[in-house]
């Protein structure tokens, strides 16, 4: 029920944001329209904690900052090699720490994010990565994101 | 608008510009797929991040701001998704990468 | 300035065609029809058609590659080898030339003295009271839903019924399948 | 200057695009297409504020999402060969 009341609450503000026009016809829309969303997503069984992991969002908040900045450092590290070619692409297969599979995913996801490194398969809690260059693989393998994303996790 | 931050905005587009730019040459430049993912990432993440934070500079505190911050939520929520589809489609086809050397582990 | 952008985009549009004309490969055809019609709805929106836009990402770009996805998958990807068929190249170039001909007595782009503007009554009365009347702030929207409501409706029920057509074809085609391989 | 920027986006389209007529291989062609499509939200923003209407930003939205979903169609398409049909049951 928690679920489905912050659901609604957060396609409202969505609907809010994007409308720009608040006459009473028009938002009377918007209420209708979240409403048969909420519900269709009810009957679809999807408001669940792994559709919508409002637990999260709080941890989010330092996890954030901190991956983007390793986004800007991974852009510039690769912007270097396309520059100079240097590249010695190689596969890692490192096991993903974290115990839930929505942990697991939002690894997989900060991997794939970051440039240099691909997240190719993940299996149970097996990852294969591309990345561009044996050290970018030996860095990754090291695990600093891996404890993150499982701190992260932890916070719920 | 303040000169300072027209100014940051317009180093902002210009850095997201150029990440595309390095984007698009690794998308030409590098030898096999997987490796091209990476220069495909570039784009998808600090260039269009950079972009987007420079029109929202120039934009101001408006709806338009939030719109801005959704497109590029959206954005970085599904560029890696997409990313890791087609790697892990191409995986599974049997595409062979070129890598010399052994895997990497953390065993 | 936009002129620029515009003529930018027209030859990526010439250019993906000459691609897809050449592609030996059906998917990497349909593929390239997909950036073409991105390409087209980005050129719509240079042109300040919004709506038209909107509909040629979400018909043209979305649901148009899924269906042609959909039919390639009952054949084969690759195109047979045929020699060039001169008439149809003709009957292409004829057609072409007649529809540039055609728009050659069109109103220029935004000019000001184009019928539609300046007919009497039923441009001005869209424009003043439209927004009274309906309610509605953007002037296409409130016009294509309201003044123009049953027509809308007749379309949108065309539609309807394309997408149940193939989508039942399709269907059926599955269903089949699924019987053969349990017998 | 916000022509410059949009067309440097042009500049990098074009790079893509050449990606997407070279292939070689059916997965090249996906990526530049799918990078394409990022590059196409980004022009469009662009565009809104190089012409002065920024409500240009709805439609780079609704890209952003059909870019997404097309992405997925196209891979299910060549994966299953199929667009109807579920993952097998055993899943990875």
């Amino acid at each position: 029920m928690k679920k489905t009341v912050s659901l609604t609450l957060m396609l409202f503000a969505l609907w809010l944001l994007w409308s720009g026009i608040y006459t009473f016809m028009i938002t009377s829309f918007g209420v209708a329209s979240v409403i048969l969303c909420v519900w269709l997503a009810h009957r679809m069984n999807i408001v669940d904690s792994e559709g919508h992991p409002a637990h999260l969002a709080l941890a989010h908040i330092t996890y954030g900052p901190w991956l983007l900045w390793q986004i800007v450092l991974a852009n510039i590290d690769v912007s270097k090699r396309v520059l100079s070619g240097n590249i010695n692409p190689c596969w890692v297969r490192i096991k993903a720490p974290q115990k839930t599979p929505l942990g697991r995913v939002i690894y997989a996801n900060s991997i794939t994010l970051t440039p240099g490194t691909t997240t190719v398969q993940l299996s149970g809690d097996e990852l294969l990565v591309h990345t561009i260059h044996r050290e970018v693989g030996e860095d990754l393998a090291r695990g600093a994101m891996a404890s993150r994303v499982s701190k992260l996790e932890g916070q719920d | 608008m303040g000169g300072v931050v027209d100014i940051l905005s317009w180093i902002c587009i210009g850095g997201g510009l150029f990440f595309s730019l390095m984007g698009g040459i690794g998308l030409l430049r590098f030898p096999d797929f997987y490796a091209r993912c990476h220069a495909a990432g570039i784009t998808d993440t600090l260039g269009s991040i950079l972009i987007l934070s420079g029109l929202m500079l120039q934009t101001g505190i408006e709806l338009n701001l939030a719109r801005l911050i959704l497109i590029l939520l959206f954005l970085l929520f599904t560029s890696p998704v997409a990313g890791h589809a087609i790697a892990r489609a191409a995986h599974q086809h049997g595409l062979e990468a070129q890598v010399d050397g052994e895997d990497v582990t953390d065993a | 300035m936009p002129e620029l952008i515009n003529i930018a985009l027209l030859t990526f549009l010439v250019v993906i065609s000459v691609v897809i004309i050449r592609a030996k490969d059906v998917f990497t055809a349909v593929m390239l029809s997909g950036i073409f019609s991105l390409l087209c709805a980005g050129l719509f929106t240079v042109m300040d058609a919004v709506d038209v836009a909107f509909t040629e990402a979400a018909v043209g770009a979305g649901v148009s590659t899924v269906l042609m996805l959909a039919a390639l998958s009952m054949t084969t990807s690759q195109e047979k080898e045929r020699p060039t068929n001169w008439g149809a190249l003709v009957v292409a170039v004829l057609t072409g030339a007649l529809l540039v001909y055609g728009t050659l007595d069109m109103p220029k782009y935004g000019d000001p003295a184009a019928p539609v503007h300046t007919h009497e009554q039923v441009a001005k009365r869209y424009v003043e009271t439209s927004l009274v009347e309906i309610d509605v702030p953007n002037m296409v929207t409130s016009l294509l839903a309201s003044y123009r409501g049953f027509d809308t409706l007749g379309e949108t029920t065309v539609v309807l019924t394309a997408c149940i057509g193939v989508l039942l074809l399709l269907g059926g085609r599955r269903r089949e399948e699924d019987e053969h391989e349990g017998s | 200057m916000f022509v410059v920027a949009s067309i440097g986006i042009l500049v990098c389209m074009s790079l893509a695009l050449v990606r997407a007529a070279k292939g070689p291989t059916v997965f090249d062609r996906i990526l530049a297409v799918n990078n394409m499509g990022t590059k196409t939200v980004l022009l469009i923003a662009v565009l809104g504020y190089l012409t002065g209407r920024p409500d240009f930003l709805d439609l780079a939205m609704i890209y952003v999402l059909i870019n997404f979903i097309g992405t997925f169609a196209i891979l299910k398409f060549v994966k299953y060969g199929d667009l109807a049909q579920a993952a097998p049951p055993e899943g990875e």
